[in-house]
């Protein structure tokens, strides 16, 4: 239950918000504060970055050498669970579960999620799924990949496979209960006057996620499941031995799975959304497409998971399907990508941290999002699946897209969630770190993709080695890029200047309330009379 | 939300009806159906669950938002099931059974 | 100073792959178009970002113009997009249709994979670890099978890649255009050495492969290695060769129809007869009785499978399926015919887990 | 999406009950926007339910695509009596339980005890049908990975042994589900008999009531596709 704001005689000098309300222990554990839990949730999903990307340092080091410094099964551990703690762990509730949690119901007006008890629920399972993994990881760790496939999972793999698919199947049910509470919220606790129209593309953008988390994971929860029961009591049901099909595993995981990369997209593109308009006082261009384009994202992203099997043996009947629907799901994204950029047309722009963020977000993306396409293409995904091409793919749009928008969003809103400023300059700083150090890092997985370097080797075949050496040494600057939010950020939390209600003179509700907010979030109910992004009567009308 | 309290009799005549539906499908599994067989039993769910859903859940009163979940999640179990289909009923290449026809199968075009 | 970057440029790691067969041409061809599009979409998107953060920067535009959207240009960057990708999608499907449709006169080469190392069988009786010979200009058709978990046979040069999938049989197929030694990947995640289980592939000049491959072959070819392992196998104490037993007649076997006791009718391609011999019971041929045959799991290695394929394959005239009616061997129905052997169980599935 | 404006503010028709009555909780402006609430997150978690069963129902499909002799060998291991019977008492279960939802619905307490009572005894009588079946089938040796011998026709054993495994998942699931919800049955018993439930405030029981259901219509498919495969196929 949320505590009753008590005035203590300490309390009235500042202001009373959701932080210092109170400061016990019991008091954030067992909240029911949405914005405590968006930041008990942030510092959790903090660890398991940090403890994913610490592995990518570990391989990558690995990688400096065609002959490699770890023994093969140390780094397909270390490979395996960085995929599986930056996929589960961190990316798919990164924006949901910290940026949205806090700010979809203030967005809407509304004083909390429709369901603040099963939103603590959500995090409390989220722990046990992480406990799960670290567990997997501590005893010695799974080397299957993220993908789990059978059935090597399921019978060939010694690793603790058990532990790492139970903790994802745990982790996904607090997706599915933070989903689902967003949708109810989006549908139910909207102020007076927010309709449809007027709701901020963050909020539809997590709607739409939402919406997928619902639908996906639990094929994922099944499959995970059926999979430790093959492992268990070997049962067949995908053991080729006994008559299963390993390629119905690869079915039911990617239904769930390419949906889940749009989960770890369409919330930074939200973000995004918030981020230009704001540094360009402008409206967001064609606001019903973009908020459209988020929903046929959701709904096409279930029909093409089978552009990942092109190889597999697939029905090359579905397989032709599969590239032509997987074409038709990046339409969308093309029309976020351009309404972003018409967006900044005559608008009045200024470059702080989060748009620069912003900038990164698109031109990224936009990389990533076109390799796609490479990928979509029949011919050549045959020419690069399995090789680095795709790695450098999902990264561009992972680390790229999504990564950048989560450090973008959390930028731009760090000053209501704490109250405090960050350091201006090493912001910047760290930004231009995080640009340059990406594109070195990743850049040369491409053409090492082509030239045919396949994934998850510990060691290769020497000429691959210039790249290699380029690429980790983009990660450490890289790493260094996001070592350093870690700093300034805490910093900012007993030294930041005071960043008052509007540091941006952003327009949105959230922007109008106090910062920190308080536990209600607002004293009253608010009354929307106005469309979102309002920064001025409409001047011009194109074409 | 305005409370629609549904009739006694609707509900037994439901029980009924669900009962007759049972005693139905078993028997009629006992027909030579050959391979209509699995469409009438999945049909006879279908109305089953059906009246389940629409008289005892009361979906019969609900707002149009809820009767779009429940398509929406039948939809997409459709989705799930018809794709994945897709591909075993098309592979060409790949030595799989026909029940659906008594036609030879292509063989492999390897 | 031009001049002593040469050295330096010549050290540069490739930036492109070779192209070693006829496939990589028109791969490469359609991944430069995509290149291109990319790049164009690329610039153009950046361009227009710069431009706009410069023009409009706060200092020189302080007031922003509001302006609602427009739906003609919105219509416009959606379907452009899509027509493009079009393009993409219509000469991407059409490569990929051509990879799975070999031409008739390719010569057949079998791969057998398994944790960590490729098994390579020719017609001739010749085999290899690692290696794969070929000559140039000669379309090569691999079938694949695979003894474990799921592999993925992949030779960059020549851009194919075809997962080996355990239970089935998976195929690619190539012509290789440029003499010279190529890498061989497996690039599915197959456990601890996967990225050990490479190799090479050699393109040969016809000549040199002429006189390489007299070398192989030391047991015979690879129908004979079969009849070989029909007799130890105890094949021949039930299928006698023209005569109708309590089994079918094996002689003019391949690619037939083969009527089934459940009334289905099934072509007797590879991966039948591939599935004839490990779990016989799947399909029983109409006439027949199940259990009688053993189950040969676990017993015959998929080489051995390969083999046996080769050489029930060797007592079928080549003629072309199509052309043939259901049923034309004699079917007997034996009389008493049931139990004659246990079945086998397979010491694979057997193994105790690791959990 | 067309969805008129919530009613957040607005004031229902007539007095709406003291919160102590209606449960209301702070976060919420009225009684309805945390009832619909409730309900649509009830719906929203039944959507997951369908597609957790949906995989298994998917692998079921394909199986049974790919091996439908195997598949049909089965049926005579199968119960049809006892399956058909639990058939039956789920529905007069779900009866029960539409029973209970009016009643509280019209505040009228006793009954609403008493069909509480009666769902529950439906529930652990097919329990202890499904008890029975599953023990049967370890006696035959039909439990996948444990001790599986197919003797009806040993050329199925593998692909047998498929749907056996698919069987006891799916059903076990589903009585999972069923255990659940008589965890959920009992709470509702309690707080119905410290007569916490009026016609202002039913919500758990009616979104109880709902979970309730859904285990039904699984089960509604499940009787079909496990019991009567095949019932008559030719051998
Ligand atoms: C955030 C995550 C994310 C996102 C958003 C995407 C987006 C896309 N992905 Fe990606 N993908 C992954 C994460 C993601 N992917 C991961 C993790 C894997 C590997 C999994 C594994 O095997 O481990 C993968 C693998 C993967 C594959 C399988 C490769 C293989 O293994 O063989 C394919 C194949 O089609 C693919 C395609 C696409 C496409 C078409 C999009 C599209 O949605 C992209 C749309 C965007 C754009 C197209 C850019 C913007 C558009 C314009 C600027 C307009 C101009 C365009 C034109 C004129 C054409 N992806
Ligand atoms: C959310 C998703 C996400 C994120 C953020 C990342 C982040 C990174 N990834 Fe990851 N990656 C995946 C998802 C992700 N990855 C997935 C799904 C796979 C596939 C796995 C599989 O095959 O199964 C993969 C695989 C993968 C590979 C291929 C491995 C292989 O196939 O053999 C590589 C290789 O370079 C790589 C590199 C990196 C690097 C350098 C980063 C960097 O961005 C990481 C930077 C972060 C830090 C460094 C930590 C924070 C910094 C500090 C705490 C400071 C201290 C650090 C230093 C001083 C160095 N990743
Ligand atoms: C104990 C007797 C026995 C032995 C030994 C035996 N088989 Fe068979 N085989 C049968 C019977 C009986 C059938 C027909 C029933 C069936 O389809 O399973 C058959 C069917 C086949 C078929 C399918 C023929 C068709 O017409 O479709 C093939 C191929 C085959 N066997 C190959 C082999 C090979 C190769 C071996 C040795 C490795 C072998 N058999 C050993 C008894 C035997
Ligand atoms: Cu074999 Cu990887
Ligand atoms: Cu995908």
């Amino acid at each position: 239950m949320a505590t009753i704001v008590q005035g203590t005689p300490e309390a009235v000098a500042e202001p009373v918000d959701y932080l210092n309300v109170s400061h016990t222990w019991k008091s954030w554990l067992f909240t029911t504060d949405h914005k405590r839990i968006a930041v008990l949730y942030l510092i959790s999903i903090t660890l398991m970055f940090v403890l994913g990307g610490a592995a990518a340092v570990a391989f990558r080091i690995n990688l400096l050498s065609p002959e490699g410094v770890f023994s093969a099964e140390t780094y397909n551990r270390l490979f395996s669970m960085h995929g599986i703690i930056m996929v589960f762990f961190f990316l798919v509730p990164s924006i949901p579960a910290t940026l949205a949690n806090f700010l979809i119901p203030i967005m809407i007006g509304a004083k909390d999620l429709a369901f603040p008890r099963i939103n603590l629920l959500s995090w409390y399972i989220y722990v046990v799924g992480a406990l799960f993994a670290i567990y997997a990881v501590v005893r010695g760790g799974v080397d299957t990949g993220w993908t789990f496939y059978a059935p090597f999972s399921s019978t060939y793999s010694n690793s603790y496979v058990l532990a790492a698919a139970f903790g994802v199947f745990i982790a996904g049910f607090s997706s599915i209960l933070t989903g689902l509470n967003f949708i109810v919220t989006v549908h139910k606790m909207r102020a007076p006057g927010m309709t449809w129209s007027r709701l901020p593309l963050f909020v539809w953008s997590n709607y739409a996620t939402g919406l997928i988390q619902v639908l996906g994971t639990p094929v994922l929860a099944i499959t995970m499941l059926l999979l430790a029961f093959e492992r268990i009591a070997h049962v067949g049901i995908f053991d080729p031995n006994i008559g299963g099909d390993p390629i119905l595993f690869q079915h039911l995981f990617w239904f769930y799975s390419h949906p889940a990369v749009y989960i770890m997209i369409l919330p930074g593109m939200g973000v995004i959304s918030e981020i230009i308009s704001c540094f360009s006082r402008k409206r967001v261009f064609g606001y019903n497409f973009v908020a459209f384009s988020s929903m046929a994202i959701a709904v096409l992203s279930f029909v093409v998971w089978g552009h990942h099997m092109f190889i597999t043996g697939e029905s090359m009947y579905s397989s032709i399907a599969f590239s032509i629907l997987s074409f038709l799901v990046a339409v969308p994204s093309a029309i976020k990508v351009f309404n972003w950029t018409a967006t900044m047309y005559k608008g009045s722009i200024s470059f702080d941290t989060p748009m620069l963020y912003a900038f990164g977000f698109i031109g990224l993306f936009t990389i990533g999002g076109l390799t796609g396409l490479f990928l979509a293409t029949l011919a050549t995904d045959v020419a690069t699946h399995g090789t680095y091409f795709v790695v450098a793919h999902f990264h561009y749009v992972m680390v790229g897209g999504m990564v950048m928008a989560y450090m973008g969003g959390l930028h731009f809103w760090w000053p209501k969630i704490t109250g405090r400023m960050y350091s201006e300059a090493w912001s910047k700083f760290s930004a231009l770190l995080v640009f340059v150090g990406f594109n070195l890092t990743f850049f040369p997985q491409f053409i090492l993709g082509y030239l045919g370097m396949p994934r998850r080797y510990h060691n290769y075949p020497p000429e691959f080695q210039t790249l290699n050496v380029l690429s980790t040494a983009g990660a450490s600057v890289l790493g260094l890029g996001y070592l350093l939010p870690i700093i300034y950020f805490l910093h900012s939390l007993k030294y930041g200047a005071r960043a008052g209600n509007n540091p941006w003179g952003a327009a949105g509700l959230e922007w109008q309330i106090q910062s920190p907010p308080t536990t209600f979030n607002f004293d009253e109910t608010p009354v929307v009379t106005e469309e979102a992004y309002n920064y001025g009567p409409v001047e011009e009308i194109v074409g | 939300m305005t409370q629609h309290i549904d009739s006694v009799k609707a509900y037994v005549g439901v029980f009924i009806a669900l009962i007759i539906l049972t005693f139905t499908t078993v028997y009629v599994s006992q027909l030579e159906l050959g391979e209509f067989h699995i469409i009438v039993a999945l049909l006879i769910a279908f109305i089953k669950a059906s009246l389940v859903a629409w008289i005892f859940m009361g979906v019969r009163h609900s707002s149009k938002m809820t009767r779009l979940f429940v398509v929406a999640g039948l939809l997409w179990l459709g989705i799930m099931m018809l794709i994945t289909f897709g591909d075993y009923t098309t592979r060409i290449w790949d030595y799989t059974p026909q029940p659906w026809s008594q036609k030879p199968t292509v063989g492999g075009v390897h | 100073m031009l001049a002593s970057l040469a050295p330096i440029l010549a050290d540069l790691p490739p930036l492109w792959p070779t192209q070693a067969s006829a496939q990589a041409g028109p791969i490469d061809d359609l991944y430069i178009f995509l290149t291109v599009v990319s790049a164009v979409m690329t610039i153009l998107i950046f361009v227009a970002i710069i431009v706009f953060a410069y023009k409009y920067r706060r200092r020189a535009h302080p007031h922003a113009t509001q302006i609602e959207g427009s739906t003609k240009l919105e219509l416009a960057w959606s379907i452009s997009p899509f027509l493009i990708m079009l393009i993409m999608f219509v000469w991407g499907a059409k490569l990929y249709y051509a990879a799975q449709n070999p031409p008739k006169d390719a010569m057949e080469v079998f791969v057998t994979g398994k944790q960590w190392m490729w098994k390579i069988q020719y017609p001739d009786g010749g085999r290899e670890i690692d290696e794969l010979h070929v000559p140039v200009g000669q379309p090569v058709k691999l079938t694949m099978a695979s003894e474990d978990v799921i592999h993925s046979f992949s030779i960059p040069a020549f851009r194919i890649r075809h997962d080996v999938v355990p239970g089935h049989y998976d195929s690619v197929w190539f012509t290789p255009t440029k003499p010279g030694r190529y890498h061989l990947f497996c690039t599915e995640y197959c456990g601890n050495q996967h990225a050990n289980m490479i190799g090479w592939v050699d393109v040969m000049e016809p000549k040199e492969y002429a006189n390489w491959a007299s070398g192989g072959g030391a047991q015979g070819t690879l129908a004979e290695q079969g009849e070989k392992l029909f007799q130890q196998f105890g094949c021949s104490t039930c299928h006698l060769l023209d005569q109708q037993g309590r089994c079918p007649i094996l002689r003019g076997l391949y690619n037939k129809p083969v009527q089934l006791n459940d009334g289905r009718t099934v072509t007797a391609d590879d991966a039948y007869i591939r599935e004839s011999i490990l779990d016989p019971n799947a399909k029983i041929v109409a006439g027949f009785e199940p259990n009688v045959m053993p189950q040969f799991k676990g017993q015959v290695t998929e080489e051995n499978v390969i083999q046996l394929i080769a050489y029930i394959k060797s007592l079928s005239p080549s003629t072309p399926a199509s052309q043939q009616g259901v049923q034309q061997r004699p079917v007997v129905i034996a009389p008493g015919a049931t139990g004659a052997m246990p079945n086998v169980k397979s010491p694979a599935t057997q193994e105790k887990q690791p959990r | 999406m067309a969805e008129t404006i919530v009613p957040v503010g607005h004031e229902p028709v007539g007095h709406e009950p003291p919160p102590e009555v209606t449960h209301l909780r702070h976060h919420f402006a009225t009684t309805e926007q945390q009832l619909d609430a409730s309900m649509l997150g009830m719906w929203t978690f039944l959507i997951t339910e369908v597609l957790f069963f949906g995989g298994m129902f998917t692998a079921y499909a394909v199986y049974r695509f790919m091996y439908p002799a195997a598949f049909a060998s089965t049926s005579v291991y199968m119960d049809v009596w006892l399956g058909g019977i639990n058939t039956a008492v789920l529905i007069c279960s779900s009866l029960t339980m539409a029973m209970a939802v009016r009643s509280a619905q019209l505040s009228r307490e006793r009954p609403l005890v008493l069909f509480l009572i009666l769902t529950m005894i439906f529930g652990t009588i097919f329990l202890v049908i499904k008890y029975i079946e599953w023990h049967s089938k370890w006696v035959e040796h039909l439990v996948p990975g444990f001790n599986f011998q197919y003797n009806e026709a040993p050329q199925y054993t593998h692909h047998a042994q498929i749907l056996f495994f698919l069987y006891f998942c799916m059903t076990g699931m589903h009585a999972l589900h069923m255990i659940v919800g008589l965890g959920l049955l009992t709470y509702l018993l309690i707080q119905a008999i410290r007569k916490v439930f009026t016609a202002y405030y039913f919500t758990p029981v009616e979104m109880i009531g709902l979970y309730w259901h859904f285990v039904d219509i699984v089960w509604i498919f499940l009787f079909p596709l496990l019991y009567l495969i095949g019932y008559h196929h030719p051998k």
